[in-house]
């Protein structure tokens, strides 16, 4: 096991275009410093989350994930974000049957103004993580990738 | 250089070591307003200013530490409240305080209180229960001796093996 | 033509962005990592790949054919993707073959001191950008026309200029929600640092833009509601109900003598009176009467006066539909309430009022007509005091950390004006710095210090006491002497800080418009796109982006009006090809989409028994995508692949691996 | 409630009003300055908050808070040591609840608290300090401040219903510092240039609050001041003492114990700063829980309202006795009606005075 001091998270964070992405980039304007435990796919709206990409990033290991979505109210498309809370909260709840603890799986409303809530709430995040522990999954991937290789090659 | 000349030479020493502390980091943000010292009401009859505390703790310049001025203040906190800048004004003098006690810079009159706490654990002791106060609590109804620690010998001791934990009599110039 | 697809060749060039990447992120590592990428076919870095010479590096490996997609990993895609866009499409290649990785804003920048992490961000980035590039597919922008009509939102000093630029060429609808136009600046006195009188230079504005054959002035209106259609946004306004016919109105004034209602007037900062029937100001455009409802008792006294039959108590709020091709938004800003402030005695005592109350009692129409006096005992005051930065630069909530650039010239515009009506008085500002930073300010500074008398006190006020005669004792620190003060005056002005307009949020709710941290609305780029929103066709321009003087407001109002006119000009916009497709043989016919698209772009074709999406109409959110139960619809761009494949390049478990 | 009806019959005469509740328990801790050199405080507290059922259990073998000025100025570690050993002790009294009569106890007391219940990594050291002893704090300790307790807890419209006796006093209060400041942790929610909560606690048993220059100014005894520079701080005293003297009141009401002496044993010692010819200070200074008790009706003798004879130099320093004469001439209950009713239409028109400073409705010219 890794001692909980060396554990560095691995964070996938799914960002609306229009608040989060942007959010983020003024963290990054105003050089605000943040653990390098985060990496940020682009999607024009959070409504367009797919429940699969968070289930495939955990599958795959990831430590934690988070839909970034404007505030309720501000979507740029109307409701987008309303319909991604929604289903958010079904795909939370099923969380535990798949083995894995709900708070894995976060949902932010960052607007894009708000650069230093993103770094407070990542620094937040990423101690949490850090007293959860691991994913599970990371071994099981990891030796599934070395079988896929082992067969490849 | 002519050994008269009083140059003043900066050095982030103090305000580096300020800055450990997120709080008291703010320090470095400040741009000399003034609002402390307006609002200081030591500053109205003393020589404190707190402005100048602050700059010059920036500054690094010694006679922060070895000036009385730090010590003229009443810790009203107004200068903590009140600074656009949130800086804690008040909680800067308090560490410069800490750090000149430190370096030995440490009012006399403090070493009688300091003196009686670390005897009695009573910074304003009773002073025995023949003493006109005793008598004073006798009169108005009350146990001659409070329930404080002056009742109670074995918290006066377990005071003692803190002091000795922290190494406090070691550390503190005041004997 | 062969059936198995081509293997993607992708190139990956990597920006040192100066020093901004390079210094954190060790840029030969990363190119060596990003050359070992399946589908990578070259890999290389350049110190500025915006620059002429990197889109040059670009466009050569394309030309020499033996690369056909595009990775550049250096800013934000929202600040540099058009660009690396337009070398593809120049060089004949579909340029949505390209991808953005982000490796400044989201690795270097946020860590700058963890080299390590911010290089195995960067890593993961580039192979993401690699693997959706290798899953992209050429797209083809759809135009739309544009309407030629414009919408301006306020008609403040900005709005106005907007709308006499752009109508020599548009129909400009132009709202204001008060009875007049004319903002702010009608009610100052003076302006710095020419001292010109105000209204000389506004009203003969406000009547051109009153009798503009090509502005549709709608005052006394609102914003109901906007469909965000691009280059055809269809917009509804509200035009409140004035119980007068303005077609018929003469703004003869009979009505507003003979009404009994008397109230404060907002427009003279409530220092002065107005009626029920009223209009703001003897200057106000329109000059036709409104009768404040909220106020009027319906005594009717107008009706029988009004000699022409204007007042039609049954007039109700008109809705009226525009559409227009662009927006332009300059609503401007509301002025901080320093009553919070209870050091400063802001209503509390008598004789300390905020500057814009001080305009109006320097200005010749306002209530005094010009004569300063102490609200305490209407005497002239002999001694004045102005105290800088209220509500600006302040760390405290409720209060502003920007400084909102204005006050300490109009504190010495009024200071000097004080001073040439009452040569006698003694005038104080007390300031943290001044920042006159203009053309001609630092000169008008000068002046008021030698010429006028006025004296600078460095060094913010603390308190504030008032005496039984209701002069106030000013305590405070002279920075500069190291000497705490106690100074006497009659009068105390606050110059308090701009802030950003109480409804704000809604105006951003209707228009989409992003807001910056210090609540004004957020511009596409601080530099390069000043007055562009992030939603195309649509501008910010004046004070409802930041604090600014006039002549700033003007030049931004000229620079909106432009970006207006240019994307107007052509006729037709180009959208993003971002939109949603069903596929038909997929497609189960559930409908279960129809009902999720905001934008009714969704329609269900009886006969296939599918859905069908509207190009034009879908914006591209993407919601009926991720809610498709056959998974039949793909959204172009981000489709189902590329999104998967960007997840699955990342190797969550390397790391752990490596450590173990 | 048993409690009640028992202690009812034992003394059904003596009880002028009955308890009102007895769920309310406190520990109380003494701090110095009370205990040692204002017994009068400990007793009026205990008797006003007997009748009003309230309990208050002793710390035993607490020691100093420790001073927030002189030993947080002088070392941290053993401020920190100190103030959550006496957390430790409200704990071991399995009382949630920690009361102190005094704003600098409650500075330094509440402010450990805080640093204990939010910073683990000074929990942990502390803590470990503590362990040499086998003490632990857990966290379970609520710092209060007297008027936090009347205010909050008790409540003022409790309050108001004990009143037997509408003193109509002139008083001047005084906050104090570290009960406002710093506003983060403060736990009135008020702004500390405009705080209300004292005020309104006079006003509600029946007494004028009047507002004079420098209200809030410190006293000048706090930050080790006192102790280390005695006529700086006595500098602060004597200006306060003249803008309280140019309002002309009653007497000072203070809720803190090192205010109280500087104000009570101040006004002797400013005697030498006085201009020429100017009158010596002889103001009153009580403490609020005295206030209480006088407007509840109970003797000034019962609230520690006298002195003995022997020994002298001892407090209260400057006398009661102009202000007992006054209380003792003002009637109980039947007229207090009409005074009452008196201060309601007095009341009034300040409410609309307030109304109309919010509307702002143009009335500046």
């Amino acid at each position: 096991m890794v001692e909980d001091s060396d554990f560095e998270p691995y964070i996938v964070c799914f960002a609306c275009n229009w608040c989060t992405y942007t959010g983020s980039d003024q963290a990054g304007v105003s050089r605000m410093q943040r653990p390098a435990d985060v990496r940020i796919i682009r999607l024009m709206c959070s409504g367009r989350m797919e429940p699969r990409y968070a289930i495939e990033a955990l599958k795959n290991g990831a430590d934690g994930v988070i839909i970034g979505a404007c505030h309720l109210g501000d979507c740029h498309y109307l409701e987008g974000n309303e319909k991604a809370v929604r289903r958010f909260s079904v795909i939370n709840s099923f969380m535990e049957q798949y083995g894995m603890n709900p708070k894995r799986f976060q949902f932010w409303h960052i607007s894009a103004s708000e650069g230093a809530e993103f770094t407070e709430h990542i620094k937040e995040y990423v101690a949490e993580l850090k007293k959860i522990g691991p994913n599970p999954r990371k071994h099981i991937a990891a030796k599934e990738f070395k079988k896929l290789e082992e067969v490849v090659i | 250089m002519p050994q008269n000349q009083k140059l003043l030479k900066y050095s982030s020493e103090y305000s580096d070591e300020l800055s450990v502390d997120d709080e008291l980091k703010k320090i470095r943000s400040c741009i000399q307003c003034g609002m402390c010292s307006a609002v200081c009401p030591s500053g109205s009859f003393t020589a404190l200013v707190t402005r100048k505390i602050m700059r010059k703790a920036l500054a690094g310049d010694h006679s922060v530490l070895s000036g009385p001025e730090i010590w003229y203040c009443s810790t009203c906190f107004n200068c903590y409240e009140r600074c656009p800048r949130t800086i804690p004004v008040t909680n800067v003098i308090l560490k410069l305080r800490n750090m000149a006690v430190r370096e030995g810079y440490l009012p006399d009159a403090l070493k009688n209180v300091i003196k009686n706490l670390t005897n009695t654990g009573h910074a304003v002791p009773l002073g025995g229960p023949d003493s006109k106060w005793a008598k004073l609590r006798e009169y108005h109804k009350l146990k001659k001796v409070p329930p404080t620690v002056h009742s109670f010998p074995e918290a006066l001791d377990e005071l003692f093996t803190l002091l000795d934990k922290i190494k406090f009599n070691a550390r503190i110039p005041y004997r | 033509m062969s059936l198995e697809k081509p293997k993607p060749r992708v190139a990956v060039y990597i920006c040192h962005c100066g020093k901004n990447i390079a210094d954190v992120i060790d840029m030969d590592e990363i190119t060596e990592y990003a050359k070992h990428i399946p589908n990578v076919v070259s890999a290389k870095n350049y110190k500025f790949m915006c620059s002429n010479a990197g889109q040059d590096l670009i466009a050569e490996d394309l030309k020499s054919g033996k690369i056909d997609r595009v990775v550049v990993a250096a800013c934000s895609p929202l600040m540099h993707e058009e660009t690396y866009r337009r070398v593809l499409r120049e060089n004949n290649f579909n340029e949505f073959f390209f991808e953005q990785a982000n490796i400044r804003e989201h690795a270097s920048w946020v860590n700058l001191r963890d080299h390590k992490g911010a290089m195995d961000i960067a890593k993961d980035h580039v192979k993401m950008a690699v693997a959706k590039v290798s899953n992209d597919r050429p797209l083809i922008r759809q135009k739309v026309k544009v309407t030629q009509e414009a919408l301006i939102v306020g008609a403040g000093i900005t709005g106005m200029f907007a709308a006499l630029d752009l109508a020599n060429k548009y129909k400009v609808h132009l709202v204001e929600r008060t009875p007049t136009i004319g903002g702010h600046m009608a009610q100052l006195d003076k302006t710095f640092p020419t001292m010109d009188c105000s209204a000389c230079i506004t009203t003969p504005k406000m009547v051109e833009v009153g009798r503009h054959p090509n502005i549709n002035l709608l005052t006394y209106s609102e914003i109901e509601n906007v469909d965000l259609n691009v280059g055809n946004f269809e917009v509804q306004v509200r035009k409140k109900s004035r119980r007068i016919n303005h077609l018929i109105c003469t703004g003869c004034g009979t009505c507003g003598e003979v009404c009994p209602i008397t109230v404060p007037n907002e427009f003279d900062y409530n220092m002065g009176y107005r009626r029920a029937a009223y209009v703001p100001f003897p200057q106000a455009i329109p000059a036709q009467y409104t009768i404040d409802i909220k106020n009027c008792i319906e005594c009717k006294l107008c009706v029988d006066a009004c000699e022409v039959n204007a007042i039609d108590f049954n007039q109700e709020d008109e809705i009226i539909d525009l559409k227009v091709g662009s927006i332009i938004i300059a609503t401007g800003n509301d002025i901080f309430d320093p009553s919070t402030l209870y050091c400063y005695g802001y209503q509390k005592y008598k004789n300390v009022l905020i500057a814009i109350e001080m305009e109006r009692l320097l200005s010749s129409t306002g209530p005094t007509l010009g004569k300063v006096i102490k609200p305490s005992d209407h005497k002239t005051p002999k001694r004045i005091g102005f105290l800088q930065c209220v509500g600006s630069r302040d760390f405290h909530e409720g209060t502003h950390k920007y400084c909102s650039r204005v006050c300490c010239m109009y504190a010495i515009k009024q200071a000097r004006q004080f001073k040439e009506k009452y040569p006698d008085s003694e005038v104080f500002i007390f300031y943290i710095d001044m920042r006159t930073f203009g053309k001609g300010y630092e000169e008008f500074y000068e002046i008021a210090a030698r010429e006028y008398g006025i004296n600078f006190i460095r060094g913010r006020i603390g308190d504030v006491f008032e005496n039984n005669d209701g002069s106030l004792i000013i305590r405070g620190s002279d920075t500069l002497l190291a000497e705490k003060y106690e100074i006497e005056v009659d009068m105390l002005i606050l110059s308090t800080a701009i802030e950003a307009r109480k409804d704000a949020d809604e105006v951003s709710r209707f228009f989409g418009v992003q807001f910056s941290e210090d609540g004004f609305f957020m511009e596409a780029h601080p530099k390069l796109k000043p007055v562009d929103s992030l939603s195309t066709g649509i501008f910010i321009a004046g004070t409802c982006q930041a604090p600014r003087d006039i002549p700033d407001a003007v030049a931004q109002a000229k620079a909106a009006a432009s970006s207006a006119d240019n994307f107007m000009f052509s006729g037709e916009v180009e959208i993003e090809p971002y939109y949603s497709m069903v596929q038909p043989e997929i497609c189960s016919g559930c409908r279960s989409c129809v009902q999720l698209c905001p934008y009714d772009a969704i329609s269900f074709d009886e006969t296939t028994n599918t859905a069908d999406i509207n190009a034009i109409k879908c914006k591209g959110c993407g919601v009926c995508v991720a809610s498709c139960p056959s998974n039949a619809i793909i959204q172009n761009h981000f489709t189902r692949n590329q999104i998967l494949s960007e997840v699955r390049a990342l190797k969550p478990w390397e790391n752990y691996i490596k450590e173990n | 409630m048993t409690e009640i009806k028992e202690q009812k019959k034992e003394h059904p005469k003596e009880e002028l009003i009955e308890k009102p509740f007895s769920d309310l328990k406190y520990s109380l801790y003494l701090g110095c300055v009370i205990p040692n050199r204002y017994p009068m405080i400990e007793r009026a507290t205990r008797f006003v908050f007997d009748k009003l059922g309230i309990e208050l259990i002793d710390m035993n073998g607490a020691t100093c808070c420790p001073a927030p000025g002189v030993f947080r100025s002088v070392d941290k570690a053993l401020w920190l040591t100190l103030g959550a050993r006496n957390l430790t002790i409200a704990q071991n009294n399995k009382t949630t609840e920690l009361l102190t009569l005094c704003n600098g106890c409650f500075g330094t007391l509440h402010e450990v608290e805080h640093e204990m219940k939010s910073n683990p990594d000074i929990n942990q050291r502390i803590n470990k300090i503590l362990a040499e002893k086998n003490i632990h704090f857990d966290g379970n300790v609520n710092v209060r401040q007297i008027m936090d307790v009347l205010y909050f807890d008790f409540g003022l419209e409790r309050l108001k219903s004990l009143v037997k006796k509408t003193l109509n006093l002139r008083v001047a209060i005084h906050y104090g510092c570290h009960i406002l400041k710093p506003s983060s942790t403060q736990l009135f929610g008020q702004d500390p240039d405009n705080p209300t909560f004292f005020d309104e606690v006079v006003e509600t048993i029946g007494c004028q609050s009047i507002d004079y220059q420098e209200k809030l100014m410190c006293c000048g005894a706090g930050g080790s001041l006192r102790t280390g520079f005695k006529d700086n701080s006595l500098q602060y005293t004597i200006e306060k003492l003249r803008q309280i003297r140019k309002v002309g009141v009653d007497c000072i009401v203070v809720c803190c114990p090192f205010c109280h002496l500087q104000f009570d044993l101040g006004q002797i010692e400013v005697s030498k700063f006085l201009d020429d010819g100017e009158e010596e200070f002889r103001i009153p200074v009580i403490f609020i829980t005295q206030l209480l008790g006088l407007a509840m009706g109970y003797e000034p003798e019962d609230l520690g309202m006298i002195k003995p004879e022997e020994p002298k130099g001892i407090s209260p320093f400057v006398p009661f006795d102009k202000l007992l004469k006054k209380i003792e001439s003002i009637p109980l209950d039947n007229q207090v009606q009409k005074i009452k009713t008196n201060a309601k239409t007095e009341a009034k028109p300040k409410a609309k005075t307030k109304a109309k400073t919010t509307t702002k409705g143009g009335k500046k010219l």
